[in-house]
């Protein structure tokens, strides 16, 4: 039983990383976000058509967490967007261990946005393809790959997802 | 009867009335009314012009084919098994139905799944089930003739691996159409043979042409686009070049040229330099600039009207589609692509730099957020207009990003496309 | 005012024309046009025909109701006290609040909720709060007329358990629209009592009249559904019959008819013979065949216009309601049904092969599929014509599935209904 | 061109003709055509109408902004740092953009991010980035006038802290326009400072005269709310008041009177009385009333054509906005406020009583229900007419809440505003 | 590792208490509503727009058990409005201890709604913030403060969130 | 406490089950779709409406798992339509013991689905109503009845819920 524990507990560790990765997002924390990935990450946001076709052309794509911090330094500084209000739902999820202190995890997510105006819509849908380490800060995603469904997207992405 | 010609018709009485006759003054239904989109559809993209398809790069071998519109209208644009383009309307000879029902694959024959006509990468009619009957069963009218029913083909045609078609018997050649000033532009970036990379789709609530005055107005660059300014990137003696097309003024080039052979160092060491706040970027890469032209440009950007905007950013290449969805809509489509011969290095770079460009660039997401503020901000104004004075006593200046010469040149075109009158010509 | 009028307006004025008289030229703008659809519900769907509404077995007591459309318009089908079928418009004789807001329930008065205002099966107003007034409160006017002041009531009369409404007064009775070509095959499958199975709904992206032609096109069957020849299934010596009504051509009916009484062992044992491939069924109960009727077919599609599809699909029996909705959707509501004196082996199998149709069907699923391929396929393409010539020069042919014939004979009817014109005739 | 235009000239032809002169039929059609409702925009909206922006209390400070509506026209109410009231289309002069983004704020310049055109809060045109060039770059034309340039701004006024806007130049002024019959009633509730509270917003699927039909029709409150019937909750010795301005009639009170200071005890003690059942509320407080006027009424409903509604329930108040949003949707903006000098008691139970009206209201939830029946019971009925007759013969009854005199009253003045004859009149 | 299965169980309880409080809703068990919640309960609906600018008008607002039985009674009785058929999605979940007993819970909500003609939509999307108490009886909602993103209500609200 | 993390570890392990269940079909594995059902299994897909009035009228309907793998090789093979692109989203799980190795499950679902050309959209919602019995092979459906309240279902139903 402890073996089943120790799996079941693993799995909620890497549920409530997803979730407070979520509500980082969603709550517009945006400048704590670099902070949940390594130094050395990639976090990459392709349509799920490129993916497919194995085609490398991204939404976003960034090969370390500088990108990251400098991503967030020109949302709030430089770019001119309507300040989104996403809400993630995440759903499907699933872990495995790939070695010691290193963890897949993948799960389905949809943003649904509100304008502005007060209206309430999917904004993007998709899957996320993760790798988790356990670093002594805790866990960190040494990979997030964003593979969207929604290859349409609404306007611009600005937020990450 | 066609409800553009509806359209047409209610347009013969009422017009749009330009006020001006430089283009300076752009009645705000333009952007709005359903009647002006209905005879863009007729006028414009079935009418007198070359619509952007797509890349070869994208169907490089015999059979493949890609899905895509020109205006309204559905179309493939596909490759036979003679290596020749061909680009047909997307809708079967028999009742109507897309014959071509995913975004891209490889087939020499089309079929269509309601009663499976055939037909080959030519859209000529293969075959007809039970075209002559069976047993008792009668089958098609002696007469019927498969070469009088294949799929409605367009003319096309590729410039440097840059597909066009068009449903006009009428307008010039293709080369003719890019025409003497935009065609050695469009050879900078496509002299050698190109890969295709992939593409993001960008989906804005704003009128197609809000898009076009946007890629041909260099003045709100610096003004919209914060991110250089923001990360006090100087681009010390950047010289500019803004073109168009001396024949319809349809089409035009802006170029932003680099004095230096500025890399990622370069730009990094400009860090000294700085405006009232301390922001850095913490990986200059994404602003490298491997120089790979006789002239160095941060920026190429070019419109072949009107479905092509061709992208250069530092090294990230794009060949941007734009489609009409309504008077309200378009969609924008980014075909990145790099050399054949490039580098990994390279390669890589221009990945990286699609972070630049696209739905979610630095330098580019704000445009559609722009198109979409006008589209919002014109509601219950549809009776005035807009105003295009800068540079407008200098219409001969092509070095000045501080410019709206290309956005009237391109009204007036658009007006003479249309048969749009102006109200200082009498237009009714 | 009314929009149909204004449309009315606009189209004698423009006119629909079809390029030929026969039917074999459909404009592609009948199933896009805003226009066509307003002045469709005013000649069609409030005009000179019974639409389906029900069956009478969804409503078998007194005061069951349920809530349905014919065309646009919200109505009502219900059971009075004296067990009478009745139906009005949804719409209460004051200020027009839907007063029915349940799909379907029982009641033998319906109170609109906004005042109140009363009304009994027949729609007849029974009460209005505060007619009178109240101590120094005034009340209606003297001359305010209970009578003259209830709901709008349509005619309704019910064939063999299946209830048709109509908005006009100078159509004829329900036995004679459905006519002595059609009336035999509705009697077929309404012959005894039948029992309501509960329904399942499919919304469509594409015109009304995409379907009614799916329907009546008996050539898509096997070419479209592919459900029997991918396992193999052969439906030897399958026989057909195709009639259309010979009054308006707007009713018809398609029967595939089994040879022999083929029960779902003499399917398994046709798995020995075999295509390409060796996909088979591992339970073929969905295919089995109990014999019900005289005549054994596998197939009985039946259209009664504009609103009624009659199904029988091996056993399982449906009434399909067609409700448009706008230019580019409707919606389909298969009745599902059975007999009253079904064994529970028979009515087991109609709910096991309730897989076959509806919107999950095996042989189904791919009729919306097809029409919105149609609705897609012709945008742009307005002013074009579909090309309807399989069996044009047998007319008369009856026992083909390889015909359309009834797609043919349903468009004059159609143009007839309309008043449009053929170009052949100089239509205007 | 102008689509209101447009909607002009066709309707010159076709008009919408009220049935009779007294208001007691409205045409169906005007709640859904889109031809009426583009005709409102110019003849009520942009016409000559104050339409109300929100509360002085919502921009207390110079610089303070909102973003919000007349008609579909988006503009901006705010306050200068002279501390005046200004409002101006939400329209670069420019381009067309939106200048302000923001729902909210505080600014006392506002640059519109396409091209950074500076305004200041009164919408003048401050500066134009590059207008003289820039080394060899031309800039502006000499004769370019900012002060030819600046936003389109509105006649703008306040009436005890309401603010309201206009297009037209030539409407009488705000008072005037409130007129002598209402001026009173909006004073009792606006008689000292308010303070905002925050607002809730309800977006319906109805055209936004049939809420104001509803805010009119005192006849429904008892019928469609039931919620004090529900809880056995006599409001004993109810007296009403129901007036209309007597210039145009578009604006009017309705008033329900308590005859006692009723608190929430008085409330309580009435559960003794019951009807049928013996539902109490477990919380009476939701229902207490705390006197503050000079004449205590449990309700005041008053509107100002076209954009307000003052609301007073028990101890709620509230300045509901009603924006049309198309012919068949309407936004309504609840903005809650209390009184400067709110003992903190009657500030909670302002806020409780929130749960009386507003889009979860216990006695408003129903309107927009209701305003949706109808919204829905009218398609395919568009050339019929409510029956609006209660209290038809005593037109100049005041004191009844069984009454449609208002409504009545509302659509003569409608009529009249929009130019649209009865058939009475022999209106073509 | 005690502490850390503690920490799952209740994590685990508290996720559970949430899932049940939006099955009550979506199987419309209104009834058994108020019996999440403590007598001195807090309930409110409030837009996230009043919520930011720190203006306190409510949606819905409920200060004990009663009014949130009165409103049950209410819906069932006194008010029309169309049924409707919500189905409650949560993710993003997050709580943590504030006294023994007492615990903060807080995650995205996106209801979806179907109408009676069957189309489904997204009727409200925004974050809870509740409060939980440890009772004799079980986990009881002494507050739940729904902020709501999307601000334009559809129709009306009758249901609880 | 034992008692407490063996019920955890129940829930968990259904939870996981449903999880790899969405994640089965968002990710077009069709093939191993039938492998969770028992031989003997219902699989059924019924509006609300139907189950409501007691009316059997099914949208699919299989009485043992043969049906289902028809059903796959129907889909893979016969029939036609648009690819969907499914993204499952849960919430609201219940569960309880009804025997030794047999426990009733329900929950929440909403279907998100992305047509060909980009846009995601609430394709169909409703829940999941499902009897899980412990094989030797594992937790597998003996039930899954699927009552879905989007009673106008779009175009078509292709893939199972
Ligand atoms: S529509 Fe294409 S074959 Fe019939
Ligand atoms: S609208 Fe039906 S009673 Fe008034
Ligand atoms: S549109 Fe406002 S500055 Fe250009
Ligand atoms: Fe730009
Ligand atoms: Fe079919
Ligand atoms: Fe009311």
């Amino acid at each position: 039983m402890m073996s089943r524990v120790e799996e079941a507990l693993l799995r909620l560790d890497l549920m409530a990383l997803q979730d407070r990765y979520v509500a980082t997002l969603d709550d517009d924390r945006l400048e704590e976000w670099p902070g949940m990935f390594t130094e050395t990450c990639r976090y990459e946001i392709i349509a799920r058509e490129n993916e497919e076709a194995g085609l490398p052309a991204p939404l976003v794509y960034c090969d370390n967490v500088r990108m990251l911090r400098d991503r967030v330094v020109s949302l709030r500084r430089a770019n001119i967007y309507e300040r989104p209000a996403y809400r993630h739902f995440l759903s499907g999820f699933a872990c495995k261990r790939v070695e010691e202190g290193s963890f897949e995890m993948s799960c389905n997510y949809v943003v649904v946005n509100t304008s502005l105006r007060g209206e309430s819509q999917i904004y993007q849908a998709g899957k996320y393809f993760d790798l988790v380490v356990d670093t002594p800060q805790g866990l960190r995603f040494a990979s997030k790959r964003v593979v969207y469904d929604t290859s349409r997207v609404q306007t611009l992405l600005a937020f990450p997802i | 009867m066609n409800s553009a010609d509806r359209a047409a018709t209610s347009f013969e009485g009422a017009g749009l009335r330009f006020p001006r006759r430089d283009g300076s003054r752009v009645p705000f239904s333009a952007f709005s009314s359903p009647e002006v989109y209905a005879l863009e559809q007729e006028r414009i993209f079935r009418g007198p012009v070359w619509s952007f398809l797509g890349l070869e790069a994208e169907i490089p071998k015999p059979g493949d084919f890609k899905r895509t519109y020109i205006g309204d209208t559905p179309v493939v644009m596909t490759r036979a098994e003679d290596g020749s383009l061909v680009a047909w309307v997307n809708r079967c000879a028999h009742r109507g139905a897309e014959i071509c029902r995913l975004p891209r694959g490889n087939a020499t024959a089309h079929t269509c799944v309601y009663h499976q006509w055939s037909y080959d990468a030519k859209g000529n009619l293969l075959s007809i089930p039970f075209r002559r009957g069976s047993k008792n069963m009668t089958g098609m009218p002696e007469d019927f003739d498969l070469a009088k029913h294949g799929l409605q083909r367009l003319r096309v045609d590729s410039y440097k691996g840059l597909v066009f078609a068009t449903f006009s018997a009428s307008v010039c050649g293709l080369t003719d159409y890019i025409g003497p000033e935009m065609g050695p532009y469009v050879d900078r970036i496509f002299h050698k043979p190109v890969v295709y990379l992939g593409c993001t789709r960008q989906y804005s609530n704003s009128n197609w042409k809000l898009y076009f005055e946007n890629v041909k107005d260099p003045y709100h660059a610096s003004l919209l686009h914060l991110f250089h300014t923001t990360f006090n990137i100087f681009r010390v003696g950047m010289r500019a070049k803004c073109l168009a097309d001396s024949a319809q003024g349809l089409h035009s080039v802006v170029l932003a040229i680099a004095q230096d052979n500025l890399g990622a160092e370069a730009y990094q060491q400009q860090n000294i330099r700085s405006y009232d706040d301390k922001f850095t970027l913490e990986d200059h890469s994404i602003l490298g600039l491997i120089p790979e032209y006789d002239e160095i440009t941060t920026n190429h950007i070019q419109t072949i009207f009107p479905q092509l905007v061709i992208q250069q950013i530092h090294n990230t290449l794009a060949a941007r589609q734009l489609l009409p969805k309504g008077p309200d809509h378009f969609e924008l489509i980014f075909h990145f692509f790099g050399y054949e011969d490039d580098t990994e290095e390279l390669r890589n770079l221009r990945i990286k730099q699609a972070n630049l460009a696209g739905p979610a660039g630095y330098i580019s997401m704000e445009d559609t957020e722009a198109t979409e503020l006008v589209q919002r901000g014109i509601v219950g104004s549809e009776s005035n207009s807009s105003v295009l004075e800068m540079a407008r006593s200098a219409p001969d200046e092509q070095h000045s990003l501080i410019s709206e010469n290309l956005v009237r040149r391109f009204w007036r075109g658009y007006q003479n496309l249309m048969g749009f009158k102006s109200e200082e010509d009498g237009g009714a």
